[in-house]
C-alpha cells in the first residue's frame, strides 16, 4: 500500500488474572495482531492509574487500552468494577477536552479470549491508526 | 539503579524464528543498568539457569531480566534461580517476547523491534524494584463457625475431625437450623431428623467441639490466622451445666400461650422451653418477654421443680473472648415475609401457608402430629395449590420478593406434592410453576415421578389472585400453555416462598470487612475458583449464606470450607504475598478513601503522633495495611489522591517506567 | 514629540511588526487582557493592565537552558540557545516598566544572566502612560509617575491620537523606521493629559502609602515583627502573587527525561511554595509564615540592602486584585510598618 | 443583597466567645476597598468589632481553613457557613480531616455573593466605593463620573447565579432561616460544551487552559484538595511539576487535580474564584458531576457526613466505558 | 554564543576514581573529559555537580586549590543526586559548574594566625580544603590544631589522611573523638562540643567550624565560653541551591546569599542576620 504508512503505537494494560493470559493464549494460538500494541502487565485492571494513561499519550502513544477480566471475574472480585467506573469518567472527562474518544478503551478479556485478545487489539489498533498521530495530548519534548 | 542482566532466551525456535535474539540481547547491554546481556537457548533449561546463577555472581548483579516465555509460565522458576543465585527472588522482571511477540508476530524485523522494546520496559522496571520479603504471621488454631444449622455442624464436624477445636456460635437455644424443621428431604425422601440429629450428637460429643448457643458474635478484630471475636452469650437463665434437660420445669410452666417458633407459631410453647425434643444442647431457655417471674417477678415454679436447680433467674448475658485462626459463615437463611404478598391472601387466610409451615404440618413432631389438615379448621384438605417462586424471580417486585432464583423450590414443591398424594391419594394437588428447574442428581427423575407416577398436576403459569370465600380458597390462575384461565377452589394453598440470607448476616459481613453482594448474600473470593472462601482472607463460606442451595451442595460445600480451614490451620505460620499496598503515611491523609474500595478490608487506620519539622508534634489519621490481609490488587492505590498508597512489585514508578520505556 | 492619529494606529502596528515581532495587550473573552502577538486585526487593549506582567518576554515561565545525551556512563551537553530576533513588547505601563530595573539588577549583574539579557538585548519596550490609575495602584508609593513611563519609547494615548517620545537609541531607531506614519507634533496634550492623571492620583486610596518604614538595615527590626504571625495565617501558600508579579524573579531549574534525553529547564518558582527551600535533610523556612515573611522582607529589606534602596515593588497592584484571600503588600506595609496612610 | 448581618454575627460570637463555647472565631476581616476580604481568625468580641465584615464580597469557603486550624487552636473554632460550605464541611468530615469537636458551626443565609470581575466589567476600574441599596449596587469611582447603579442578580458571582442549594446540611446552630435545595441550571454550560465538536471542545479547552500560570491557587484554595503533600509537588509522584511547559502538562495538572477530586468536590466554585486567569475550572469539576450523576445516580458530594463517594463504589451493572458514548444517541 | 560570564550551562566532568571513607560517605576524583582540573578554585568554595535527569546539586569541594590535578568531592548519602552519585562508578560522566561561593579568608585574615579546625562528620569535607591549603603553605600560618569528631570511628572521614599525614605534620595537633566507646577505639569519647571545652584552646586562634547545626551552636558557644570573640570564628552554611549565583531567589537567609555571599560567614556576621538557616 503506501509507502510510509503510519504506525500507530498502542499501549495496553493487561489484568495478571484474565487478560495478561487471554493475550498469552492469543500467542499461543498463534493469532497475530499489530506488533505496535505493547503489553504492560498490571495486577489488576483496577492498578491502572489515570496518570499512566496520561504519561504514556505524553510519551508519545497514539492509543492506551485497558484489558482486564469481564465484571464478575475478577480476581479480587471487585477491582474491575472500579476500573469501569473510574475509566467511564475518566474517558469521557478525556472526550469532554476534545480529545478523540477512540485513542482510549476499556476491554473485558477473559484468560479465554485469545481470540477475542488478538481481535480487540486489531480493531483498537486500526481504530487508532485511522485518527493518525495523537496531536492533542502531546509533549512535543518527548518527539524524537 | 541495579546492576542488570538481561537473559535472552531462544526458546530453540520459538523466540529465534521470528526474532533475532542476538540484536536484543547486544541491544539491550546500553540501557541503563544493565551490565551483563546475553542470548541461549532455552533459558528455562538447567544449563540456561546456572548460566544465570554464574553471572550473577561474576557481574555481581542486583537484578535480572529474562526475555523468554510468558511470566505465568516461568516467572517462578526464574526467581528461584534468583534465589538460589543468592538474589531477592522479586528482582526478576521477565519481558514475554514470546506468547507476546514471536508467535503473534510473523515478520523478523518487527518482533525483534518489539523484543527490544519489551525487554527495555523489563530493563527500566527491574532498576527500580527492591528486594521484597514476604510477611510472616502466626495461626491460631482454632475455627469458629457462626451458624449452627447443617452447613455449620457440617464444618465444624469436619475441621474437628481434622483434630482442630472448632466453636460454634449459634442464635438459637439449639443447633441444627433449618433442616431440623424438615419433614423429609428431597430426593430420596429420608426422614430429615433421621439424618440430622445423629450429627447434632456427634457434635455435642465431639471434643473438640464447643457449642455457644443462644449466642451471637458482637466484634470480630484481627485478620487472617489471629481474629479475636467476642461472643455474646445471651441469658437463658438456665445454668447450662447443671440442666439435664429433663423437661420438668416445661411441664410445670404456666405460661403456655407464647406461640412456638419452631413450628412457625403454628402452636405454642412455655415461657420455658427446649425446642424440640433432640435439642443440642438439650437445656431449658427462659423466654424473658413471656415469664412472669422475669417480668414482674411473680411466679418461679420452674425453679422450684427442678430438681438440678438450674434456673438462675439473675442470669446476665455473658460476653467471651476468644482468639481464631479462621472464620467459618454459615448463617444460613429464611423464607422472605409473605406479609407484603395481598395477592395471595397470605394475611387473610390461615389456610394459605408456606413451604416450611406445610413442612411442619406433615411433620410427625410437628403441630398436627404429621396429619395434613387445613390450618383454619383441622379438616382434611383436598384441593391443594402449590405456588412456585413466590417472591423468587422478581424482576418487577424488587420491593417484596427478589431477583434471584431461589432454587430449592422446585424440588421441595415436587416433595411436597408428591408426598400429599402419596399418603392422601383422594387429594387434587396442582403446582403452578414458571419454569420447572430440576438440574441436580436424581432431581429430573423425582419430578417426573411426581407428575407420572403420583398425577400431581403441573401447570406453566402464575397465579393471580387468591380470594378465600367461605371456606374455600378461589385460585386464579393463568395456564400458559392451554392458553386459558383456570379458576380453582383449593382447601389449601402452599407458597413456595423465596429464601433470603439472615439478617445476622448483614452486620456480620460488616465486622468481618466480608463483602456481600446486593442480595446480602456473601461473596466469594472468586465465583468459580474460590467459591467456598470470602474474599477477605481467613473468612470461609459454608451453605445458603453464599446464595441458595439445597442440602447435598450446602453440606459439599460445607466440607470444602472446612478443607480450606482445615489447610489454614494446618500451617504454623503464613506467608504473606510481599506484593502488597503499602502506604506512605507522611503523606497520607487518613480520608478512608482507600479503605472503602479494599475488597479485603485489609487497611485499617491508626491515630499517629508525627513530629513536624518546626518540631512540634501533630496527631494524624493514617492509613495501615495489613500484610497479611491485603492481596495485591492495587485498587486503594488509584482511589489514594495524595499517592500515598503504593503497591509493592508494581508501584506508580515502576509502571511510570514500563510506560516511558515502550512510548520512547 | 511625535504622534500617530487613532486611525493610523494599526498601520502603525503593521510597519513595527515588518522589523521585529509586535507583542501588545489584547483583550481575552474572559475579561482579563494578557500581552498577544499583534496580526492584522489584533486590536490594542483599554484595559489599564495586563493579568500577567510582561516579565514573562524576558523571563519566560518556562525556558530551556540546555539539553543532554546520555549513552552509558557519559553525557553529553547541547546548548539549545539560539540568538533570538528582534521583538517590541507594545503598552507597558510605567510600573511595568520599571520592573526591568529591578529584574536587571538581578539578571544582568555578574555573573550575567545570558538567557535573560539575550532577550533584553532584543526587546523592545514601548510604554504607554496611564490615564485611569485604579485603586489597587500605588506606583507613586514607589516613586513612579504612571503619567510619565519609561522604557525605549514612551507613548500617551488620547482621544484621537497615539503620542511618542523615544527616549534611548533603541527606541529612536524604531521610531525612525516609522517615520512615514509619524508626524511632529507638540506635547500640548500630553502635557494635559499628565496634569489629570495627576489628579486622579491625588484621589486615590493607597495615595499616601509610603516606604519610610522599610528598605535596607531594617532586617532585626521588621524580622520578628510579631504582626507576622496574623497577617501570614490565612495564607494558602499558593504562587498567585509571585506569578503575577512584575518583579518576583525566584526560579528553580528542573530536568525533564524526555525519554531521548534530558532537557534542563528552568521555571518561575514561588518563595510562598513549601517546597522551595526544601532539601534533603531539612528546610529553613518550615511554615507559611516564614515563607510569607521572606517574600515581603525580600521586597521591602533585602532587596533594596543589596540594590541601593530600590525597593522590589513596582506599585502595580496585581497582587491585591489576584490574591485569592486579598493578602497583599499593601496590608503587609501598613501593618508591619504602623503605617496607616493616613 | 444579605439578609443577615455583620452586627449580627458579631453579636453571636461575642455571646459565643464570652459564654467560653469556643475560644476564637473564624470569620471575614476587612480590606483595603470594601471588596477584598481576607479570612481571619478573631481572638475577641472587640477585635472583630474592628476588623470583621460581613458584605456581599464575602465568598470565601472557610472549610479547608479547618484542616489546619484544628490542629492548631485549644478550645472550639467558631466558623460561620454558607449553605454551599457546609457541604465541604460535611465532605471534609467524611474523609476524618479534621475533628468534628473542635469546630462550634453557625449556619448562616446567603443571598448570593457578588463578583468583583464582573462588576469591574461594567464599571471598570477605580472604584471607590460599592455600597449596597436594596437589591442594588451603588459604585462610585475614582474618575468623578455618575455613580453607577447595578443590579445584584446582574453581578452574581457564576456560582452563586447557578446556586445549587440554600439548605445547610451541617451546623450546630442556625441563624435566620433554611432554605432548599434548588434545582439549578449549574449543568447548562457543560452541556453546551458537550454538545460541541470535539475539534470545537479541544479548541475552548486549548484557549482556556492555555492561560493557566499554574500558580496552584485553584488548588490551594480548594476544599478537597487537602492532601498532605499534592502530587504535583512530590518528586516521587512521577508527576511533579511546577510550571506548565506546554500544553500537554496544563491539560495534565487540570485533569488530574479533577479526576482526584471526582466524586469529593462539593461544587463549591472556589477553584474558578481564585483562578488569576479566569479560566472556568469548575467546568472540569462539573463535567464529573453530572457524569456521575447520569452514569450512577445522584450523588452530590458532603451532603452526609460518611456518604461513599461513587468513584470508590460500584454497582455490578454499571455502565461499561464503551457505552458513555453511545448512550448519547 | 559567548559563554564566557555563563554560569548555568556546565562542564562535562568524569569521575576517575571512588573511594569509600565511612559507610555513608564517599569521595569522588572528578576531572573535565580532557583530564585537567575543572577550574581553579579557593578553599571553601563549592560547586555544582549535576547528573542530568536527576538533578543538580552544591557540594563544597573537599581537595585542596594546591592540587592542581583533580578536584575531590566527599558526599554523604542523603537525597536522590547523593544516593545515584553513590552507586556511580569511576568513568561515569557527571556536570560539574563552578567556583561558588566566598572562600576561607586564607590569604588574608588567617596569614600568620594560628588556626583552629573544629569539624563534625562530613563537615570535614569543606575543612579538608582548607587544612590542606595551609599544610601546603605551612609556613604562612602558625600552629595547627584540628578537633574532629564522628559518630564511630567508621564514620570518621579521611582518617587514613588524618592519621598518616595530618598527624605526622610539624606544629599541627589532630584531636580526633568519637560519640560512643567502642572496642578498637583507645581515643578520646565524648561529643566534640564537650571535647573542645575539655580541650580548653587559648582564644589566641581563628576558628574554623563546620558540622551539623547543633554541633556548631553548642561549640560556639563553648567556644565564648573559653574567651573567643565570635570575629574570631568562620564558619559554613548549607541551604538549598539552585543557580549558584545569587539569582534563583532561594539560599538567602536576610540579605544575604549563601552561594554569593557565603557559604562561609564569620561569626559575628551571622549574628546580624535574622535567625533563619
Amino acid at each position: 500500500m503506501q509507502v510510509n504508512e503510519y504506525k500507530p503505537l498502542i499501549v495496553a494494560f493487561c489484568c495478571n488474572w484474565c487478560s495478561y493470559a487471554g493475550a498469552d493464549l492469543a500467542g499461543n494460538n498463534r493469532l497475530a495482531y499489530p506488533a505496535d500494541v505493547k503489553i504492560i502487565r498490571v495486577p489488576c485492571s483496577c492498578r491502572v492509574n489515570p496518570m499512566f494513561i496520561l504519561r504514556a499519550f505524553q510519551r508519545g502513544a497514539d492509543g492506551v487500552i485497558i484489558c482486564g477480566c469481564h465484571p464478575g471475574d475478577c480476581h479480587y472480585t471487585s477491582g474491575n468494577y472500579y476500573t469501569r467506573r473510574r475509566m467511564a469518567a475518566l474517558f469521557s472527562m478525556l472526550d469532554f477536552l476534545g480529545i478523540e474518544r477512540e485513542r482510549t478503551r476499556v476491554e473485558w478479556v477473559s484468560a479465554a479470549e485469545g481470540a477475542k485478545f488478538a481481535a480487540t487489539m486489531n480493531d483498537f489498533a486500526q481504530k487508532v491508526a485511522a485518527l493518525g498521530e495523537n496531536k492533542r495530548l502531546e509533549d512535543l519534548r518527548c518527539k524524537k | 539503579m541495579q546492576r542488570v542482566g538481561v537473559f535472552v532466551c531462544w526458546c530453540g525456535s520459538n523466540i529465534a524464528g521470528t526474532v533475532d535474539v542476538q540484536a536484543v540481547s547486544e541491544a539491550l547491554k546500553n540501557e541503563p543498568g544493565v551490565v551483563f546481556s546475553t542470548n541461549y537457548q532455552y533459558m528455562c533449561s538447567q544449563a540456561g539457569q546456572d548460566m544465570i546463577k554464574n553471572a550473577v555472581k561474576e557481574h555481581r548483579l542486583t537484578g535480572i531480566v529474562v526475555c523468554s516465555c510468558s511470566p505465568r509460565m516461568h516467572e517462578a522458576t526464574f526467581r528461584k534461580t534468583a534465589a538460589a543465585a543468592g538474589i531477592n527472588p522479586y528482582m526478576v522482571e521477565i519481558a514475554n517476547i514470546r506468547e507476546q511477540c514471536s508467535w503473534v508476530h510473523k515478520d523478523m524485523l518487527t518482533g525483534t523491534e518489539k523484543a527490544i522494546i519489551l525487554g527495555k520496559a523489563a530493563v527500566a522496571k527491574v532498576n527500580l524494584n527492591t528486594p521484597l520479603i514476604p510477611g510472616e504471621s502466626p495461626v491460631t488454631k482454632r475455627a469458629l463457625v457462626i451458624g449452627g444449622g447443617i452447613a455449620g455442624i457440617q464444618t465444624a464436624l469436619d475441621i474437628a475431625d481434622a483434630g482442630f477445636p472448632v466453636d460454634i456460635v449459634e442464635k438459637q437455644p439449639t443447633i441444627g437450623g433449618k433442616m431440623a424443621q424438615l419433614d423429609k428431604t428431597f430426593p430420596t425422601l429420608d426422614c430429615a431428623a433421621c439424618i440430622l440429629t445423629p450429627k447434632m450428637v456427634d457434635v455435642a460429643q465431639n471434643e473438640n467441639i464447643r457449642i455457644f448457643s443462644y449466642s451471637e458474635v458482637t466484634e470480630v478484630k484481627g485478620f487472617v490466622g489471629n481474629f479475636d471475636v467476642t461472643i455474646k452469650k445471651k441469658a437463658r437463665f438456665v445454668n447450662e451445666d447443671i440442666c439435664t434437660g429433663c423437661g420438668a420445669c416445661v411441664e410445670k410452666c404456666p405460661m403456655k400461650k407464647v406461640p412456638n417458633e419452631f413450628n412457625l407459631g403454628m402452636d405454642n410453647r412455655h415461657a420455658i422451653y427446649i425446642p424440640f425434643a433432640q435439642a443440642v444442647p438439650k437445656v431449658a431457655t427462659i423466654d424473658p418477654n413471656a415469664c412472669n417471674m422475669l417480668k414482674n417477678g411473680k411466679c418461679g415454679l420452674c425453679a422450684r421443680v427442678c430438681a438440678a436447680g438450674a434456673i438462675d433467674y439473675k442470669q446476665k448475658d455473658q460476653f467471651i473472648e476468644e482468639k481464631y485462626g479462621a472464620i467459618v459463615v454459615a448463617t444460613g437463611f429464611n423464607p422472605i415475609s409473605m406479609e407484603k404478598f395481598d395477592e395471595y391472601a397470605y394475611s387473610q387466610s390461615k389456610d394459605v401457608i408456606t413451604s416450611l409451615e406445610f413442612e411442619r404440618l406433615t411433620n410427625a413432631a410437628g403441630p398436627s402430629a404429621g396429619k395434613l389438615i387445613r390450618p383454619s379448621d383441622g379438616k382434611h384438605p383436598h384441593t391443594i395449590v402449590f405456588v412456585q417462586c413466590v417472591g423468587s424471580r422478581c424482576e418487577s417486585c424488587a420491593e417484596k420478593g427478589k431477583e434471584y432464583c431461589s432454587k430449592i423450590c422446585c424440588m421441595y414443591t415436587a416433595k411436597h406434592a408428591m408426598l400429599t398424594r402419596d399418603k392422601y391419594p383422594d387429594t387434587e394437588v396442582y403446582v403452578f410453576y414458571i419454569d420447572v428447574r430440576t438440574p441436580g442428581k436424581n432431581f429430573d427423575e423425582f419430578y417426573r415421578r411426581a407428575v407420572e407416577e403420583y398425577g400431581v398436576k403441573y401447570v406453566k403459569g402464575m397465579v393471580g389472585k387468591i380470594v378465600p370465600e367461605g371456606d374455600k380458597l378461589k385460585v386464579q390462575a393463568s395456564d400458559l400453555i392451554a392458553n386459558r384461565q383456570l379458576h380453582i377452589d383449593a382447601d389449601l394453598v402452599v407458597l413456595a416462598a423465596a429464601i433470603e440470607p439472615d439478617k445476622s448476616a448483614r452486620p456480620l459481613a460488616t465486622m468481618l470487612t466480608a463483602s456481600m453482594d446486593t442480595n446480602d448474600f456473601f461473596t466469594e473470593a472468586h465465583p468459580k475458583l474460590r467459591p467456598v472462601e470470602s474474599p477477605t482472607a481467613g473468612v470461609f463460606l459454608s451453605g445458603a449464606c453464599q446464595g441458595p442451595k439445597d442440602i447435598p451442595e450446602t453440606v459439599s460445600q460445607a466440607g470444602a470450607a472446612a478443607a480450606k480451614v482445615i489447610g489454614l490451620l494446618a500451617k504454623d505460620k503464613l506467608m504473606g504475598n510481599p506484593c502488597v499496598a503499602q502506604s506512605d503515611e507522611l503523606m497520607c491523609n487518613g480520608c478512608s478513601t482507600c479503605a472503602n474500595v479494599c475488597p479485603y478490608g485489609a487497611i485499617s487506620y491508626e491515630d499517629k503522633e508525627f513530629r513536624m519539622p518546626d518540631r512540634t508534634t501533630k496527631i494524624r489519621r493514617v492509613a495501615a495495611v495489613n500484610p497479611a490481609v491485603c492481596q495485591g490488587c492495587g485498587a486503594c492505590t488509584v482511589a489514594c489522591p495524595s499517592g500515598a498508597m503504593d503497591l509493592k512489585g508494581f508501584a506508580n514508578s515502576q509502571i511510570m517506567a514500563e510506560v516511558d520505556a515502550i512510548c520512547k | 514629540m511625535l504622534k500617530c492619529s487613532l486611525d493610523k494606529i494599526q498601520n502603525l502596528f503593521a510597519e513595527i511588526s515588518k522589523s521585529a515581532k509586535l507583542y501588545l495587550p489584547v483583550d481575552g473573552k474572559d475579561g482579563g487582557a494578557s500581552y498577544g502577538e499583534w496580526s492584522e486585526g489584533v486590536e490594542w487593549s483599554g484595559a489599564l493592565n495586563t493579568t500577567k506582567s510582561p516579565k514573562d518576554f524576558f523571563f519566560p515561565q518556562t525556558e530551556d537552558l540546555m539539553a543532554f545525551k546520555t549513552a552509558g556512563k557519559s553525557i553529553e551537553i547541547i546548548d539549545t540557545r539560539s540568538e533570538s530576533e528582534d521583538f517590541v513588547v507594545f503598552g507597558v505601563r510605567a510600573c511595568d516598566a520599571k520592573s526591568f530595573d529591578i529584574l536587571d539588577r538581578v539578571f544582568l549583574s555578574e555573573p550575567q544572566d545570558s538567557f535573560y539579557a539575550m532577550k533584553r538585548k532584543h526587546g523592545i519596550i514601548v510604554t504607554a502612560a496611564c490615564t485611569k490609575p485604579s485603586e489597587t495602584c500605588f506606583c507613586q508609593t514607589f516613586g513612579i509617575d504612571p503619567a510619565s513611563p519609561a522604557g525605549d519609547i514612551s507613548t500617551w494615548k488620547t482621544a484621537d491620537a497615539l503620542y511618542l517620545q523615544a527616549n534611548t537609541e533603541k527606541g529612536t531607531a524604531l521610531l525612525e523606521k516609522l517615520g512615514a506614519i509619524l508626524e511632529e507634533c507638540s506635547d500640548d496634550a500630553v502635557n494635559a493629559q499628565k496634569e489629570k492623571t495627576a489628579a486622579i492620583m491625588q484621589k486615590l486610596p493607597l495615595k499616601d502609602l509610603n516606604t519610610d518604614d522599610f528598605g535596607g538595615g531594617k532586617t532585626q527590626e521588621l524580622f520578628n515583627n510579631p504582626a507576622w504571625d496574623e497577617l501570614s495565617q490565612s495564607c494558602l501558600g499558593c504562587g498567585t502573587c509571585t506569578f503575577v508579579c512584575p518583579t518576583c524573579q525566584c526560579y528553580d531549574i528542573k530536568d525533564f527525561n524526555t525519554g531521548n534525553g534530558v532537557i534542563r529547564y528552568r521555571c518561575w518558582d514561588s518563595c510562598m511554595y513549601s517546597e522551595f527551600t526544601r532539601m534533603a535533610h531539612g528546610n529553613n523556612r518550615l511554615t507559611q509564615k516564614e515563607r510569607f515573611r521572606q517574600r515581603f522582607m525580600h521586597k521591602l529589606v533585602y532587596y533594596p540592602e543589596n540594590n541601593d534602596g530600590l525597593f522590589s515593588c513596582v506599585g502595580c497592584g496585581r497582587c491585591l486584585a489576584k490574591c485569592p484571600i486579598s493578602m497583599n503588600i499593601v496590608k503587609v506595609m501598613k501593618k508591619i510598618g504602623g503605617n496607616k496612610g493616613e | 443583597m444579605q439578609k443577615i448581618t455583620r452586627e449580627q454575627l458579631i453579636e453571636k460570637a461575642s455571646e459565643l466567645l464570652a459564654n467560653g463555647t469556643v475560644s476564637c472565631v473564624l470569620g471575614w476581616g476587612a480590606g483595603e476597598f470594601g471588596y477584598d476580604v481576607t479570612p481571619t481568625v478573631f481572638k475577641t468580641a472587640e477585635e472583630m468589632k474592628t476588623g470583621f465584615v460581613f458584605s456581599d464580597f464575602c465568598g470565601a469557603n472557610f472549610s479547608k481553613y479547618l484542616v489546619a486550624k484544628t490542629q492548631k487552636t485549644e478550645g472550639k473554632i467558631l466558623v460561620f457557613l454558607k449553605p454551599c460550605d457546609t457541604y465541604s464541611f460535611n465532605q471534609l468530615l467524611t474523609e476524618h480531616r479534621f475533628d468534628r469537636e473542635k469546630v462550634y458551626a453557625v449556619g448562616i443565609p446567603c443571598e448570593g455573593m457578588a463578583d468583583i470581575s464582573k462588576i469591574k466589567a461594567i464599571c471598570g476600574e477605580g472604584i471607590s466605593s460599592i455600597t449596597a441599596e436594596g437589591d442594588t449596587f451603588i459604585v462610585t469611582t475614582l474618575y468623578d463620573d455618575e455613580p453607577i447603579a447595578i443590579e445584584a442578580s446582574a453581578v452574581l458571582a457564576e456560582r452563586c447565579v447557578n446556586c445549587k442549594s440554600k439548605k445547610h446540611v451541617a451546623y450546630d446552630e442556625l441563624m435566620g432561616e433554611d432554605g432548599d435545595v434548588l434545582d439549578s441550571g449549574r449543568f447548562d454550560e457543560v452541556a453546551r460544551l458537550e454538545a460541541m465538536t470535539p475539534d470545537e471542545r479541544f479548541a475552548f479547552w486549548q484557549n482556556e487552559l492555555s492561560r493557566c500560570i499554574r500558580c496552584n491557587a485553584c488548588r490551594d484554595a480548594c476544599p478537597a484538595c487537602t492532601c498532605e503533600k499534592c502530587v504535583f509537588d512530590n518528586p516521587k509522584s512521577g508527576v511533579e511539576n511546577k510550571s506548565p511547559a506546554n500544553s500537554f502538562e496544563e491539560k495534565l495538572f487540570h485533569i488530574i487535580r479533577a479526576f482526584h477530586v471526582a466524586g469529593r468536590c462539593t461544587d463549591c466554585g472556589e477553584c474558578s474564584r481564585v483562578c488569576p486567569q479566569n479560566i472556568p475550572l469548575h467546568l472540569l469539576n462539573r463535567k464529573f458531576i453530572k457524569d456521575i450523576n447520569e452514569f450512577y445516580g445522584d450523588y452530590q458530594a458532603g451532603a452526609e457526613v460518611g456518604s461513599r463517594a461513587p468513584l470508590v463504589n460500584y454497582t455490578t451493572a454499571d455502565l461499561e466505558p464503551g457505552e458513555v458514548f453511545n448512550r448519547e444517541g | 554564543m559567548n559563554n564566557a560570564n555563563e554560569t548555568l550551562i556546565p562542564k562535562i566532568g568524569v569521575i576517575t576514581d571512588v573511594r569509600i571513607d565511612t559507610p555513608d560517605i564517599k569521595t569522588f576524583r572528578v576531572v573535565t573529559t580532557d583530564g585537567k582540573k575543572a577550574f581553579d578554585h579557593k578553599p571553601g568554595q563549592c560547586a555544582m555537580l549535576s547528573i542530568p535527569g536527576v538533578g543538580e546539586a552544591m557540594f563544597s569541594i573537599t581537595s585542596s586549590p594546591t592540587n592542581t590535578e583533580y578536584m575531590e568531592f566527599s558526599i554523604k548519602k542523603c537525597g536522590c543526586v547523593t544516593e545515584w552519585l553513590h552507586q556511580a562508578e569511576a568513568g561515569q560522566q557527571i556536570t560539574i559548574r563552578g567556583p561558588y561561593g566566598n572562600p576561607f579568608p586564607v590569604d588574608d585574615v588567617f596569614a600568620g594566625k594560628n588556626l583552629l579546625f573544629i569539624a563534625g562528620g562530613v563537615g570535614l569535607a569543606p575543612l579538608r580544603s582548607v587544612i590542606n591549603y595551609c599544610r601546603h603553605y605551612r609556613d604562612r600560618y602558625g600552629d595547627i590544631d584540628i578537633v574532629y569528631g564522628s559518630r564511630s570511628k567508621a564514620d570518621l572521614l579521611d582518617y587514613k589522611e588524618i592519621i598518616e599525614e595530618w598527624s605526622a605534620d610539624a606544629g599541627v595537633r589532630v584531636h580526633l573523638t568519637i560519640d560512643n566507646a567502642q572496642p578498637d577505639w583507645d581515643g578520646h569519647v565524648g561529643f566534640v562540643p564537650n571535647y573542645v571545652k575539655e580541650l580548653g584552646f587559648d582564644t589566641n586562634k581563628t576558628a574554623i567550624l563546620c558540622g551539623p547545626p547543633i554541633m556548631i551552636k553548642f561549640t560556639l558557644e563553648g567556644l565564648i565560653g573559653l574567651g573567643f570573640d565570635k570575629t574570631q570564628v568562620y564558619t559554613t552554611l548549607e541551604l538549598r541551591m539552585k543557580c549558584g549565583v545569587g539569582k534563583c531567589g532561594r539560599c538567602n537567609v536576610g540579605a544575604k546569599y549563601v552561594c554569593k555571599d557565603g557559604p562561609v560567614f564569620r561569626c559575628d556576621e551571622l549574628e546580624e542576620l535574622p535567625n533563619e538557616y
